[in-house]
């Protein structure tokens, strides 16, 4: 078994630097690698290129990076809950590269596999496809979209082991799974760390051959971005 | 003339026993509490969700559980979990037989625009455009015209597209339309509303076809 | 919760017909369809194109439709264990397409998620590639593949539920999950089927949207290839 | 000389701390034997294992836990296991570290065939042109000539190739060889065994720099 286990969040960001390109899980503040990016901010890291579906909410998840000045260019799908966010978008503060969210899932699962680049149909005819090569399959328009090239990915897990192995829980699954394996170093952090021969092997998302390090979070918020419910009756 | 509700009521009927439903944010969400009861349905949701259940009980909610509209949810019998790039495999594939969203404007041609308007306000893409690209079926939730009373089905879009040549259906709070060669056909008004009313409100061509039945929601 | 039950393997395989093409999950003769193979050797379907990695053995999985000659077709990765396999391959009664193994999943995987072709680096230089457009991407050279098309999947899981959900055990998983949903109409077979709700949603394989029909087998064999154990001391 | 064990004992050498392997069928599934046990390495095998232990006990083979030899395996902690598709992406994205797998004819220059006797025999080439495409470190386990003696490293190929420039190091029962730009380079000599010896049974340019060592194992 090839241990993967790290103490801490300080040892498992070692190595990121200015200028790098980070993807980091998680649908809005659903999964987000909450440790990952407190030390970020901590840490003062600058000119960051963000791959991340969402940008967080104003004073949580990547907003703190945002705040911060820290990011330099996102690219992610959606940006609807972010006031600064757009404010820094408008304000050309901050570049944008808005992808439409298949896309950028499968642009992570292309690094993680070894495909360079695949057509997808999403974008074709938008402002999206715009400089890209398109190309007809069967009389249906598709767009060549390249694999992402990132340093780090951050990803965020419920349960793993010392091998590095992950489950992750319900929707917070989202794109931690794809973006595993899809960097040059994969670091996890998980709710819970186990021994390694803790979790069945039949019932793990993510082998850990995709994630160079693993470390317990410290603790997670886990805040609710639309506390949506129904009465009792 | 419609309210939201309504306009999700009308498309309820849209859906079919055995339909695998895509709900977008808005309006399109609250078609899941106005489908028929006695067919089957299962609601995806692109941030890993199939079998969608409605709202949680106060102080049940799970941070891990949401839908793709960021609300807490819960989950159905045979409801699964899976990551995104499962989750766009589900739509790129056509295994989802309906898309409902909402939209800022259609064209007569089945254009749809819906996530940017340049220099004042952008919200993304999300998952729209893999949406609009690949599902068999899309229909439209929307209002017939902005605020300022313009018409939001046009000859075409003005705004960034969205998808091109996609729409099928068109619910509003005035009609039901169908995205034709020849342009939208009218199908239905909703109660009320006249079909005058809804030549004025539409900008792009509009077929109106013999007598337009109001519809029945 | 939308129902995929099917009584039994024979309302399962309803429409088949000469000439189609299926694909049949299994690596050797582990996770084979045991149930859904007998039944297509029962009808007699012929001329069939048979997307599949092996052949199996000669009086075992595909190999008993190739003994029947209902085969007009094979497209696999290794034939190495079937005699009759090699015979008909090598006095052309049987056309057969050979696909590095890591295309062939692929190709199937492509087909389930809506992508009409994809690069591969497998292959290139050899024959594999005659014939096919090949790009250079960052100094490296690739392959393009089509997805497959297909009538129908066959495949076998452990567990399912009345909703289509799957779960597979061991390395009995293989390619029975990239071929869900890759071909018309998808076929699983279980050896245990249970009532929606028995499973947990987090640790499903295999969401019921990927499949149409699920039944549970009668019985299965699982024939062990190659018994290789160790002595305890 | 050295026979198939030995191959896969001096093979094992080349194993590192913190590898992922992938063995191809034949000699190279000997190599998990001979590895170091004070170093950590987890076998893959493309059917969808990681981290394979050793044959079962008898009575304890399960046919669901098999590698991609088709033998019952056991499983170490920490294993897992997943489809094909996933297989490949470990292999084909790189994280796989090392392939170590079986030739007919290797080339000079690296090229590799080892999956078709043309009219004669074919087995197929399973997940060995993918692994040969894709891994940053591959390593060929074979002997040196056929049965009637002659070199199966060659100046080119002459069956079908598995992959073309690829391999990097090739150990036989006469040899280990690193494939350089000018040709095989010949590292150690097997236990007994000449320089001539080797350079009688290589057809392809070898490079022989110096004195040759005995390889130890």
């Amino acid at each position: 078994m090839i241990k993967k286990t790290i103490a801490n969040v300080k040892q498992a960001l070692h190595g990121v630097q200015d200028g790098m390109t980070f993807m980091l899980g998680g649908f809005g503040l659903c999964g987000i690698p909450e440790n990952a990016i407190a030390e970020l901010v901590r840490l003062g890291i600058k000119d960051i290129t963000c791959i991340s579906n969402n940008a967080g909410v104003d004073d949580f998840g990547l907003g703190l990076l945002l705040q911060k000045h820290q990011i330099k260019k996102m690219i992610s799908s959606y940006v609807g809950e972010n006031d600064e966010f757009e404010r820094q978008m408008l304000s050309g503060e901050l570049e944008v590269e808005l992808t439409p969210q298949g896309t950028l899932a499968e642009k992570c699962r292309a690094a993680q596999a070894g495909f360079p680049a695949f057509y997808t149909p999403a974008g074709y005819g938008t402002e999206v496809a715009e400089g890209k090569e398109t190309r007809e399959f069967d009389g249906k328009m598709y767009v060549l979209e390249p694999a992402f090239k990132a340093d780090f990915s951050f990803v965020k897990a419920w349960k793993g082991d010392e091998a590095g192995n992950l489950i992750f829980k319900g929707t917070a699954r989202n794109f931690n799974p794809c973006m595993c394996g899809a960097a040059t170093i994969t670091v996890a952090e998980v709710e819970e760390l186990l021994p390694a021969g803790s979790l069945d092997p039949n019932d793990i998302h993510i082998p850990g051959i995709f994630v160079q390090r693993i470390f317990q979070g410290e603790q997670y918020e886990k805040r609710i971005e639309q506390r949506t419910v129904r009465q009792r009756v | 003339m419609l309210d939201k509700n309504g306009i999700a009521k009308r498309i309820a009927k849209e859906v079919k026993d055995g339909y695998y439903v895509n709900l977008g944010i808005g309006i399109p969400t609250l078609v899941a509490n106005f489908v028929r009861d006695d067919i089957s349905v299962e609601f995806q949701s692109e941030n890993g969700v199939l079998g969608m259940g409605p709202f949680p009980f106060e102080g049940d909610e799970d941070p891990d559980i949401i839908n793709a509209g960021k609300q807490t949810i819960t989950t159905l019998p045979g409801a699964s979990f899976f990551d995104s790039a499962t989750s766009f495999a589900m739509i790129r594939g056509k295994h989802v037989h309906l898309t409902i969203l909402g939209a800022m404007e259609v064209s007569e041609n089945g254009d749809i625009a819906n996530w940017k308007i340049p220099g004042k306000m952008v919200k993304g893409m999300g998952g729209a455009m893999d949406l609009v690209a690949s599902a068999e079926n899309i229909i439209v939730a929307m209002m017939h015209t902005n605020r300022e009373g313009e018409s939001k089905l046009l000859k075409r879009c003005t705004l960034p597209l969205t998808g091109v040549g996609c729409v099928k259906k068109i619910v509003t709070n005035l009609a039901v339309l169908e995205v034709t060669k020849e342009g939208f056909k009218l199908l239905e008004r909703a109660p009320g509303v006249t079909v005058e009313e809804i030549v004025k409100a539409t900008e792009g061509k509009l077929l109106v076809d013999g007598d337009i039945p109001e519809m029945k929601i």
